[in-house]
């Protein structure tokens, strides 16, 4: 009549199957456990792939211009937000996104949740002023070049009459 | 001198109520599943009942859609005092991948004062009995510093 | 003056009030631990009742708009005293309190009340969760009824031979299993035994029998409505009927086993009462799931009615 | 010893009656004189009985008196007597408390109504006739009073005649009441025609030397079935739920607080003082189970009754049936029990009836599946109907419980003693039927009482006091004939049961000395009895001790933390602020009316019990024509099992 009676009964004399968790230490997940977000900011290059592939928009960027023309970009991640389905990691092209296994996302502050990071872009070199002689060169350059071109074709064209 | 003992035993048997406010039920089993032989919330106290009148921690999961609003905010304001709140992975806290939509009504914030979160798309049951024990010291000293 | 004072100390700490909360509150943390064990989880602490009833007497009592203020709060108090009185009456291995009118008929409508109280509690509460399950807890009342009213009359019969055919007073069955060893070992009352182990359950509203409290279906049946102290005062009386019930047993079936000192017999039924705590409520609360209610009234009234009163018959014939 | 209490008997009787003519004199023209009239002539029976309790019920005189002063002739009684003993003055006791308190109800219960002269006039008559029948020393003098009772009862049923169903019931109860008294008429024209006299002392001493008589047997069985129907017992109690459900609360009050009791009293001066047959295990087996079956059939029919009204008239047919069933075990315990339980149940049932009438007179309606939530609006009928329902079904303070107790008490001892199994089983089913009626009376209590209430009926307020306050000194006599068993048995019980063991005095009171001893009526040792385990007042006070320590743990643990809490505003489409604090948890939803009572209550139980209950629904068909073939089936079963094995 009691289905698992001996099940229980046994059960008496097991240990108990339960994890020491709050008193010891909390379990390693699984090995590729898609936890909380680890940013880089030295690798990142500020390209925004990551913004576009986030469903649930969990990223914030805020670009600040400096007075050399860097720009100083921090990232926000708010990992009450995150979907931890690995996108942005697996776009981003210079591995500055990982998703780390620590799974203990537990806070009481706002705050708690947000992985943050900034990096300043370092602006482009800037483009030497090209004078006007030397942009007068670099024409003459382009023009000798073509015509060259045109000569190998027509030499070539009559070639290829002359062997048919 | 019972008060001291009531604040400490608020801690020691913290009875939890769950509320579904719209969530895709992830949340839900992993909330259950923190009562199983492996994880044994019943450790720490713990006991799930089935009305808000007997609940000291309220679980709430899912984003708030519009139609368990009214819901949502009747149920809460049917728990005795004092009682905390426990925002369950992504979803109470921000929308998560519903961000913006029509059907959901902002962030559990909006509505109630929000003590634990717990992050995670389905958190692990370990991060849930975490936040839990988190939740049960609040309340002890919530009703520490309500009875002030 | 000294019998009154030694009266107030029957009232206040032996049988009666310290000790039978701090042995139900025992044995309801031990029955939660066992099914714990059975189910391989560590499973609450032995105190974990004394903590529950600590919270519970912290919280805020909310009266909900439509309860009957009056009855709602005097409901839990009612079955809290009624069923302290029940203690009161019960013998501890020989010794008992206030054995002038010890009386199984009265302990019989002691309980009844306790579980009226629980009912009309909620009843009062107005709430529908509550109207369903004060449905329910009557229809159990009336399952169990039937069987315990069987073994109360087979054990009045088989211990009163001495006492003009046939006794309802626990002092004469105490004497009676004094005399000629403790009832269980009549073989003709071994079907009642059984079936008294299966009303226990019932009474209390333990787990496979809990139709009335199932939180899982009608959001906590009764005591939808309550918090605070009087919840706390109603989840006492459920530990507190866990002793009730097992030390009637022991009277019933058990008596008569007594070392003369009664704080050593006290140990004795205290370990007595946790012995059948384990084998009556654990035990089914972790091997069966929750019963539906007509189930549970067939089973009452077919297969536990049917050992009763087969070991009533018996008793009848004087075997 | 002719002082002038002799004269009390008469004098009560006579006061009820004139009194009924008077009203109807009087009383059309202008209420007051009528009010007062009947005032008077309720209070002064109640006053002559009570005066009546120190010599008869202390004293254990037996006063006689004689219509005319034709004391008896040479040993022959040729006048008409009224023989007050212990049990008489019981019973009249219960009757002029019930009659009183009903009056008493009445003045502002019937203030909807017209014609109150009309009503007045018979309830006079039917007070008047039921306290003759009580007292009455003369078998056809009984009859006479039976046939008033009834036809006063059949018209009071009917008074309300415009509300449905009324005439249908009064007719009913009118056609099967006339076959009961029938009965009656015959058994004492049997009586008479072999003894020659009506005189109850007589016959008692003439009876036992032609105990073998057929004819006496035939009349012994008339008798009896006369006296059951008028007690509304097994065949003959579907009539009783029509009858009451229609008659005014004060009227269903007299119906099944006093008509019954009549019923109960006959069949125990047939079968204790008259036929001195009780001891016959025949006789034992035939009362107890008459008494045992319809005390089931009635709890199982009330269990699912729709109407408040039905559900108490099946309930009172049910503790009748407890008194029968005590009564017909024959031993001294089982009279007593059965007496303090016909006293008992006549309190807590008229208790109910009335708060069943106010709820009727402030809503209108009394269909347990409507009603709801009355707790609030009406809180002292609530409170008096929780005393009344826990009385009934016997929880411990209230009086229920001293006489239930006594019951199982004597039935088990009476098993014991023969060894038979027929009492043990009457002991169980009556445990059983106890559950069963607080089951069906937690049924009214959360269908009327508890739960939400349905707007239909607008705004109820509680019923003004002159209604509440004969429903208080019913409640009041609840509470202190629970709590006191021991001075209710030693002062009422023993008196009325030595009285009715004490054949011989009661015969040499009326008929002179030593006549019962020339007719070979031995004085039979008066029974002592055996120590009563009931409840004793030690145990209330340690009752009422834990009361007090448990509250004080209660107020000592948990001072109520009132912690104000700005209410949770929500901004809804229409932006009202939404604190459901204090609403039921209906799981968020808004709480919407929804009323669990009436017949959905106790599923499991009547999801097991379907065929029973079918074969019950098939049988309270309703028809008249039904009723009358019980009632005749009835009478030729027990007139042949009469004749045939006495």
């Amino acid at each position: 009549m009691l289905p698992y009676l001996k099940q229980a009964l046994g059960n008496l004399f097991r240990a108990p199957s339960t994890e020491a968790f709050p008193k010891g230490e909390p379990p390693a997940a699984a090995p590729g456990y898609r936890g909380r977000l680890v940013y880089h900011p030295d690798r990142c290059v500020n390209c925004g792939l990551c913004l576009r592939v986030c469903a649930p928009q969990c990223m914030e960027r805020t670009v600040e211009k400096l007075e050399n023309g860097d720009q100083r970009v921090t990232f926000t991640f708010d990992m009450t937000s995150c979907t931890f389905c690995g996108m942005c990691a697996d776009f981003c092209t210079q591995h500055s996104i990982t998703l780390s296994e620590d799974y203990m996302i537990v806070g009481t502050q706002p705050e708690d949740f947000l992985v943050t990071g900034t990096f300043i872009k370092k602006a482009p070199p800037p483009r030497p002023k090209l004078t006007p002689e030397q942009i007068a060169a670099q024409k003459a350059k382009v023009e000798a070049a073509k015509r060259a071109k045109e000569a190998a074709a027509k030499a070539a064209a009559e070639g290829a009459k002359a062997d048919g | 001198m019972f008060e001291k003992w009531m604040d400490s035993s608020m801690s020691k048997s913290p009875w939890i109520f769950h509320i579904n406010a719209g969530s895709c039920n992830g949340c839900d089993i992993e909330l259950v599943s923190v009562l199983t032989p492996r994880y044994d919330a019943e450790r720490l106290g713990f006991r799930l009942t089935g009305t808000p009148r007997q609940a000291d921690i309220v679980v709430v999961s899912g984003p708030i859609t519009r139609q368990t609003r009214d819901r949502l905010v009747r149920t809460l304001a049917q728990v005795p005092e004092p009682y905390v709140v426990v925002s369950l992975g992504s979803c109470p806290r921000s929308g998560n991948v519903f961000k913006g939509s029509y059907a959901i009504d902002g962030p559990l914030e909006k509505w109630t004062h929000v003590d634990v979160s717990v992050g995670g798309c389905t958190p692990k049951p370990e991060a849930i009995v975490a936040a839990l024990a988190k939740a049960a010291e609040l309340l002890a000293e919530k009703r520490k510093e309500m009875r002030r | 003056m000294t019998t009154l004072l030694w009266n107030l100390f029957y009232l206040l700490v032996f049988p009666g009030l310290l000790f039978s909360v701090a042995v139900g509150l025992l044995l309801a943390g031990l029955d939660r631990k066992l099914v714990a064990r059975m189910q391989r989880r560590v499973g609450p602490p032995l105190l974990q009742p004394w903590y529950d009833f600590l919270k519970c007497c912290g919280k805020e009592t909310i009266i909900p708009r439509h309860a009957k203020r009056a009855v709602y709060l005097a409901a839990p108090v009612v079955g809290f005293v009624a069923l302290l009185t029940v203690s009161l009456f019960l013998p501890v291995m020989g010794f008992t309190a206030f054995s002038t009118v010890a009386d199984l008929v009265v302990i019989l409508y002691l309980l009844t009340l306790t579980s009226a109280a629980m009912i009309v509690g909620a009843a009062a509460s107005g709430s529908p969760f509550a109207g369903v399950g004060l449905s329910r807890e009557m229809v159990s009342i009336l399952s169990y009824e039937l069987p315990l009213v069987l073994v109360i009359l087979a054990v009045g019969r088989a211990a009163g031979e001495s006492a003009g055919g046939v006794t309802f007073s626990l002092a004469v069955i105490g004497e009676y299993q004094a005399a000629n060893g403790p009832l269980i070992t009549h073989w003709s009352l071994i079907p009642a035994a059984l079936a008294m182990l299966f009303v226990i359950p019932c009474e209390i509203g333990m787990h496979p029998f809990d139709v009335a409290e199932a939180e899982t279906e009608i959001c906590e049946g009764t005591l939808a409505e309550y918090s605070g102290p009087p919840l706390a005062l109603f989840r006492l009386t459920h530990a507190v009927k866990m002793y009730t019930m097992t030390a009637l047993f022991c009277a019933l079936f058990l008596g008569g086993l007594t070392t003369g000192v009664p704080a050593l017999d006290a140990v004795i039924l205290v370990a007595l009462c946790a012995v059948l705590t384990f084998v009556t409520m654990s035990l089914p609360h972790a091997a069966c799931a929750r019963f539906k209610v007509e189930q549970v009234f067939k089973f009452y009234w077919t297969v536990v009615a049917a050992l009763a009163a087969l070991s009533l018959i018996l008793v009848w014939l004087g075997l | 010893m002719t002082t002038f209490l002799n004269n009390f008997p008469i004098l009560a009787i006579m006061t009820l009656f004139l009194g009924a003519f008077l009203t109807s004199l009087v009383g059309r023209r202008f209420a007051p004189a009528r009010n007062v009239l009947v005032v008077l002539s309720v209070t002064l029976p109640l006053a002559m009985m009570l005066a009546l309790v120190k010599p008869v019920l202390i004293d254990g005189e037996v006063i006689t008196y004689w219509m005319g002063n034709w004391a008896p002739e040479a040993g022959w009684a040729i006048g008409i007597s009224l023989e007050v003993d212990a049990l008489s003055l019981f019973f009249a006791l219960i009757v002029t408390v019930a009659v009183f308190v009903s009056a008493l109800y009445s003045f502002t219960y019937m203030n909807h109504d017209d014609s109150l002269v009309n009503y007045y006039t018979l309830f006079l008559m039917l007070s008047g006739s039921v306290l003759g029948l009580v007292l009455s020393g003369d078998l056809f003098n009984i009859f006479v009073m039976i046939e008033i009772m009834t036809f006063t009862s059949v018209a009071l049923t009917a008074f309300r005649n415009r509300q449905e169903g009324a005439l249908e019931g009064a007719f009913k109860y009118l056609a099967v009441g006339s076959l009961g008294s029938t009965c009656v008429l015959l058994g004492v024209a049997m009586i008479y025609s072999q003894l020659h006299t009506l005189n109850l002392a007589q016959i008692a001493a003439l009876l036992p030397e032609q105990a073998e008589n057929p004819v006496l047997l035939a009349a012994f069985a008339f008798l009896l079935v006369g006296f059951g129907s008028k007690a509304f017992l097994f065949p003959f109690h579907p009539l009783a739920a029509d009858a009451h459900a229609v008659a005014p609360a004060s009227i269903s009050l007299m119906i099944s607080g006093v008509l019954t009791k009549c019923g109960v009293y006959g069949i125990i001066r047939l079968c204790y003082v008259l036929y001195q047959n009780i001891d016959l295990p025949f006789v034992q087996y035939l009362v107890t189970g008459l008494g045992t079956v319809s005390m089931f059939v009635c709890v199982t029919m009330a269990f699912n009754q729709h109407n408040f009204k039905r559900l108490l008239a099946f309930h009172s047919i049910s503790q009748v049936g407890y008194v029968l069933a005590a009564v017909g075990l024959g031993t001294a315990l089982g009279l007593t029990s059965g007496l303090y339980h016909a006293m008992n149940h006549t309190i807590f049932k008229g208790l109910l009836f009335l708060t069943a009438g106010a709820v009727q007179h402030q809503t209108g309606s009394l269909n347990l599946d409507e009603l709801g939530g009355l707790g609030k609006k009406m809180p002292q009928t609530c409170l008096l109907f929780l005393i009344g329902a826990a009385s009934i079904s016997g929880l411990p303070p209230f009086n229920g419980f001293a006489s239930k107790w006594m019951i199982y008490q004597a039935a088990f001892e009476k098993g014991a003693e023969t060894g038979n199994f027929f009492y043990v089983a009457v002991c169980l089913i009556a445990l059983i039927t106890s559950v069963l009626t607080l089951a069906s009376f937690i049924k009214v209590a959360q269908s009327v009482f508890f739960g939400q209430y349905n707007e239909k009926f607008g705004q109820v307020r509680e019923v003004p006091l002159a209604m509440r306050l004969p429903m208080w000194i019913l409640a009041a006599l609840c509470v202190a004939a629970g709590l006191l068993p021991e001075l209710v048995q030693r002062y009422l019980l023993t008196p009325a049961v030595n009285a009715v063991f004490g054949v011989a005095n009661y015969i040499d009171q009326a008929m002179g000395a030593g006549y019962a001893a020339a007719h070979g009526i031995v004085e039979t040792a008066l029974p002592e009895l055996a120590e009563i385990g009931c409840w004793d007042p030690v145990s209330w006070l340690v009752l009422l001790f834990c009361f007090t320590c448990a509250i004080a743990i209660v107020a000592l643990l948990a001072a109520p933390n009132d912690l104000s809490r700005v209410p949770v505003s929500s901004a809804r489409e229409d932006g009202e602020a939404l604190d459901a604090k204090y609403e039921p948890f209906f799981s968020g939803e808004e709480s919407v009316y929804s009323q669990v009572g009436g017949s959905d209550l106790f599923w499991g139980f009547k999801h097991n019990w379907r065929r029973y209950f079918r074969l019950m629904h098939d049988w309270h068909s309703g028809v008249v024509n039904d009723y009358t073939l019980y009632a005749a089936v009835a009478m030729a079963a027990v007139l042949a099992a009469c004749v045939i094995l006495l």
